[in-house]
């Protein structure tokens, strides 16, 4: 079993207050770093050079972060408070927690819960109102729109998700992610369960509202989405908060279909995160590729064809796993 | 506490509401204004708010003489510029009689289809952004890139082209010229592959193209569609067959047409448009004669003799038809522009109805309107 | 926390449910006063389960029944309300007084 | 856990049931209801249950008060204004609320519970709830099956837009 | 199976999509670092016009003539010109161009009758305000303006010098041609002409 961080803390506070820090520091490193990433990525896709400032353009997400925190904060007149100013850091808030629960390796991680799976999809969920909650209290029609899809496209793709994420459960036997992962002895499940893989990681990148899937902030239809009366690091935050769920997101897949931290020669954490970052790149592949699905399709497309090929999948393996 | 919630209203009923999308919005490709009234996300009416970018042009050609007026046109269209350039100056020297050399009349061709071809790339890549697909407009800019290299080395400008004068051109073109254009066509005939298995095949722009946006026949009679539009309707209709002007007549080209009058097959119509293009200048660069490249003898007071005079040319974007009223001073009594841009975008109201927000932005991407052009 | 002090919490969510649910006049409220009652019951089911009996499982079974239920509840109710405003433009519970669909 | 985290968890409940309850914006009662629920999902993974905490966070935050929500912006008029408070409605409810309050908290007070010692937080899994719903509460369950199948249905044909009316 | 196979072909253009992508991704990339590397200017390439030094008077030769001012669209050229004393040519005083009205047309370049008006080379011009595009286009050639002059003023007389010996030359060889004539009328064609072609080649100059 791995160790829980509480054993090298005495104090619980102490420990909860390492893992924030721990937690607070990652993710704003890798904001950032994914930032750069997908601009190198979308320019060399794209045969342009991208950012240039510092060594390979690191430098300029630094600016970039100088820039946001700088910036002035508007508070809009007409917008509803508190929802307004709530939204930010509510949609940041899950993100943070659910961090917290991924096994990074055989001996590495924070706590390893019983149900982590049903915790994480909960707690995922929150985003959602955080959305609509931005939406809402921007009091601007663009915003309420991008509100109104985003909540929508959210429900419908949760079902796909989590009938994807059903298998592997019955599969490996636990709802615990080290449970899931340790079970995957030499065959990662995506072998074995290719379809739910291709699904998931498409209900996750609609998920995470990225391209194709990007409707609720769609430039060209919504302006920015529910995030359009925005500015400064209140912006900044939900640029945080996209970027730390592709992680999530990202690094639940790892765990469900690549294995978590299995891999030969390198040490688990390593393999853990190019896992990870393998999953975020082919995300941004996509990004850079498809052209956006219109709403209607988009909910056709989860009810139509996710959801059937999802349940068939899901009976299937239950056959097998029954007849094994 | 009340009013901060009414933004959702609308004076007749509740469930319905307006949004401006416009005159600043991503989509709109300038400063277009179009008021949706929408009930969730399906449009019950559009009302295009036109006139943001009115710079008055007919009433400045109405203060100033033939020749003063040459830098004009190409700012109606600044897309394809080159074609309302030359076709101003074909305009003129049909109600003059001025003859031009037979070098001129091809190097025209070669500019003019060069200009269309980049008209259209840009519009490949703005639609597609539109769409949500950022790559294929870098790709389009990449090709286009090309295009205005080529011109930039003859007519010393990149966008609002002044190249053509009455009887002929401004500057020759030299071999290196010549050269260049004949590469620039062997590799453009390789990129369409490329087009097509990027964006014309995806399932997802198919998905969002396919039937949304038809056109119904008698939109033709009631607004007066022209160029893709029209052909994606099944009208083989192209000034350059039907009255050709200048030496149209000599190159061997079709007109694509496509039946079904949506998105996708507007799409379809200008990457055939481009293949074709493609065709004509490589004709013309074969077949380009040596000679002046200005008529030599250009009257030097532009007074055509009293009387209407109308001369049109196909643009990127359709027809466009210059009327001139002259009382036979030097300066136009009265000069009309018919854009094509205005003529499609009228229909609007009609094609939107009923579709959803996000095919709107699909259709006014797939008609290629260009905004100045349309306020004029 | 004592089982008394879990019944005394589940209690006072009951009877802010109660509040809400006689109080206000728009449906959507009234549903969230029901919710937060049923809430209470679930806590109820919980804390006696981890007190007072010694089967674990009894009790959580009965709250999932619940969220079940409310979900079901919610659902249906939900939609009555959709159908109603699209009837009557209104969702107040004092105005929809005719019993016509 | 320590026992300041239980009461901030009570906290939480009671408050977002106060918001709930008296908020005259039907959206700060759906925002009061989420804090309130989560205040509940706290408790009850005190109680020992992390796998019903994570239902009611799954289930009744990121499902039903979604739908709410959902529900509210489909029927946008009622958040255009309060409706005017019936004062003695209000005063009614309350007094209910309170008298209902004291009597059962007389009650629960006065009732002297047979406390079995509480059992060993890890002395259940997930799998032992699994396998009492299909044995022992197999029947509930399928109920509970046919219940949401029906109420799926129900809501689809209650809320279908009506192709006949104009 | 039509649902399936709708499906496999939409997944199949979508993976030819990616392929695209991923091609691409491998070719090098194609930007130039503009500031960086400096970009070439065509040859045609159109900017503010500047005044181009003549070989024969080594500076401008502007006569402030005003054709490019009125053919000017855009109305953005202040040209003036007065006769230096003395002189019968026009020398341009005063040359404005107020470039952030000029709309790169050529049409003064087309008119110009002494052909001094050329593009320049600059691409990149920036400003705080608007007044910082009115260009002087005289202030480069004005140091040397009093020498251009004087060396005009030289050329001119020369010139004029040139042409009164022409003139009288002209007169005399007429005398002496209409002496010959009387005398002699085939030898007429063969004298006179070598100087007419020569004076025309002159006026033109």
């Amino acid at each position: 079993m791995p160790s829980n961080i509480l054993h090298f803390f005495d104090n619980f506070w102490l420990a909860i207050g390492a893992t924030i820090a721990i937690v607070m520091a990652y993710l704003s490193v890798n904001a950032i770093m994914l930032i750069w990433l997908e601009r190198k990525l979308a320019a060399r896709i794209q045969r342009r050079i991208g950012p240039t400032r510092g060594p390979f353009g690191l430098v300029q997400q630094i600016f970039d972060m100088v820039k946001l925190f700088s910036k002035e904060l508007i508070t809009p007149d007409h917008v509803n408070r508190v929802l307004y100013l709530i939204a930010p850091v509510m949609i940041f808030a899950p993100v943070m927690a659910l961090c917290t629960l991924f096994p990074i390796s055989a001996t590495w991680v924070f706590h390893d819960y019983s149900v982590a799976v049903v915790l994480l999809l909960a707690i995922s969920g929150v985003n959602i109102l955080a959305i609509f909650f931005a939406g809402w209290g921007s009091n601007n029609k663009y915003a309420l729109l991008g509100a109104v899809r985003a909540v929508a496209q959210n429900i419908s793709y949760e079902i796909p998700l989590i009938l994807s994420i059903i298998p592997i459960v019955m599969m490996a036997n636990s709802l615990s992610l080290y449970g899931i992962a340790d079970a995957q002895t030499g065959v990662p499940y995506v072998l074995l369960q290719p379809i739910a893989a291709i699904i998931f990681i498409i209900s996750a990148t609609a998920e995470t509202n990225r391209a194709p899937f990007d409707i609720p902030e769609a430039e060209s239809e919504l302006v920015a989405g529910f995030h359009t009366e925005y500015s400064g690091m209140r912006f900044g935050m939900f640029f945080f908060a996209e970027y730390s769920n592709m992680i999530i997101v990202c690094g639940l897949a790892t765990v469900l279909f690549l294995g978590g931290w299995k891999g030969p020669y390198l040490p688990g954490p390593v393999w853990f995160f190019i896992k990870v970052y393998a999953l975020i790149i082919l995300m941004m592949w996509f990004r850079w590729t498809f052209p956006r699905l219109r709403f209607d399709q988009l909910m056709k497309f989860a009810w139509m064809v996710l959801v059937p090929l999802a349940l068939i999948n899901l009976l299937i393996t239950t056959f097998v796993l029954k007849l094994i | 506490m009340a009013s901060r919630f009414d933004v959702v209203q609308d004076a007749e009923s509740r469930d319905t509401y307006y949004l401006n999308m416009g005159p600043q919005h991503p989509s709109t490709h300038g400063v277009l204004r179009l008021k949706l009234h929408l009930d969730g996300e399906t449009i019950l009416s559009v009302d295009p708010v036109i006139g943001y970018g009115h710079r008055a042009h007919e009433k400045m050609a109405e203060n100033r003489d033939y020749l003063q007026f040459l830098p004009n046109p190409s700012r109606v269209d600044y897309i394809s510029g080159m074609i309302y350039n030359i076709g101003y100056c074909q305009a003129i020297e049909r109600a003059m009689g001025i003859e031009v050399p037979e070098r001129a009349e091809y190097i025209r061709v070669i500019a003019n289809e060069l200009n269309r071809i980049s008209s259209h790339l840009l519009w490949l890549g703005t639609f597609l952004l539109d769409l949500g697909a950022f790559t294929p407009f870098l790709y389009a800019f990449d090709d286009r890139e090309k295009i205005l290299d080529i011109l930039d080395r003859v007519t010393g400008s990149r966008l609002t082209y002044c190249y053509g004068r009455f009887g002929g051109v401004t500057l020759d073109v030299d071999d290196l010229f010549l050269q260049q254009t004949a590469e620039f066509c062997t590799h453009f005939k390789t990129r369409f592959a490329l087009y097509e298995e990027l964006v014309i095949d995806n399932v997802i722009f198919q998905e969002r193209t396919v039937g949304v946006g038809v056109f119904e026949p008698d939109l033709i009679q009631k607004y007066g569609v022209s160029g893709p539009c029209l052909r994606a309707m099944g009208q083989a209709n192209d000034v350059r067959k039907d009255e050709p002007y200048g030496i149209y007549d000599r190159f061997d080209f079709d007109i694509p047409t496509q039946m079904a009058g949506d998105c996708f097959v507007r799409s379809l119509v200008r990457m055939d448009e481009m293949r074709q293009s493609v065709r004509i200048v490589e004709q013309a660069v074969k077949d380009i004669p040596d000679g002046p490249f200005i008529a030599p003898k250009v009257p030097k007071r532009i007074r055509p003799a009293e009387g209407e005079y109308h001369f049109c040319v196909e643009s990127a974007r359709g027809n466009f038809g210059i009327y001139i009223v002259s009382d036979g001073s030097d300066i136009p009594f009265r000069l009309k522009m018919r854009t094509p841009s205005f003529a499609n975008m009228a229909t609007m109201p009609d094609v939107m109805k009923g579709t959803l927000l996000s095919d709107a932005v699909a259709i006014l991407g797939s008609i290629d309107i260009v905004v100045p052009e349309i306020d004029r | 926390m004592t089982l008394h002090a879990y019944l005394l919490v589940s209690l006072a969510l009951f009877s802010l449910g109660l509040i809400g649910a006689l109080s206000h006049r728009n449906l959507i409220a009234l549903l969230i006063g029901t919710e937060l009652m049923m809430n209470a019951a679930s806590l109820n089911f919980m804390a006696f389960n981890r007190y007072v009996v010694t089967d674990p499982t009894v009790g959580q079974i009965f709250v999932l029944i619940i969220i079940g239920l409310a979900a079901a509840e919610v659902a249906i109710f939900l939609s009555i309300i959709l159908r109603l405003y699209r009837a009557y433009h209104d969702i107040d519970s004092e105005k929809l007084v005719e019993l016509k669909g | 856990m320590p026992d300041i985290i239980v009461y901030i968890f009570v906290v939480l409940t009671l408050i977002g049931g106060i918001v709930a309850a008296v908020a005259r914006q039907v959206l700060y009662n759906i925002i009061g209801l989420g804090i309130s629920l989560l205040g509940l999902a706290g408790l009850f993974l005190n109680l020992g249950s992390p796998f019903v905490a994570a239902m009611q966070v799954l289930i009744y935050i990121g499902g039903i008060t979604v739908a709410i929500v959902f529900a509210m912006m489909l029927s946008i008029a009622m958040s255009l204004l309060p409706p005017t408070p019936n004062m003695a409605k209000r005063v009614f409810a309350i007094l209910s609320g309170i008298v209902f309050f004291v009597a059962l908290a007389s009650m629960i007070m006065g009732t002297h519970f047979n406390s079995v010692e509480p059992a060993a937080q890890a002395a259940w899994s997930v799998g032992q709830i699994g396998h009492a719903l299909l044995t022992t509460y197999n029947l509930v369950f399928e109920t509970l099956s046919l219940v949401l199948l029906l109420a799926i249905i129900g809501a689809i044909l209650i809320a279908r837009k009506d192709t006949s009316t104009p | 199976m039509a649902f399936v196979k709708d499906i496999l072909d939409g997944t199949k253009t979508l993976l030819t999509g990616m392929k695209v992508t991923l091609n691409n991704f491998r070719k090098p990339s194609i930007t130039s670092k503009y500031p960086i590397e400096k970009i070439e200017m065509s040859e045609a390439f159109r900017n503010v016009i500047v005044l181009i030094e003549k070989d024969d008077i080594q500076s401008h030769d502007c006569i402030g003539c005003k054709a490019c001012e009125r053919v000017c669209p855009s109305f953005c050229i202040d040209v003036d010109g007065e006769r230096p004393e003395g002189m019968r040519r026009m020398r341009a005083t005063e040359f404005k161009v107020d470039f952030a009205l000029c709309s790169d047309c050529g049409l003064c370049l087309d008119v110009c009758p002494t052909d001094t008006l050329g593009y320049s080379k600059i691409h990149d011009e920036t400003g705080y305000n608007r007044s910082d595009f009115v260009y002087d286009l005289l202030d480069p050639w004005r140091d040397a303006e009093g020498p251009t002059v004087e060396r005009l003023r030289k050329l001119e007389e020369e010139q004029a010098a040139a042409k009164k010996a022409r003139t009288v030359k002209k007169a005399a060889a007429k005398k002496a041609a209409a002496k010959k004539a009387e005398t002699e009328t085939s030898k007429e064609t063969t004298e006179e002409t070598p100087t007419n072609k020569n004076d025309a080649e002159n006026n033109d100059a």
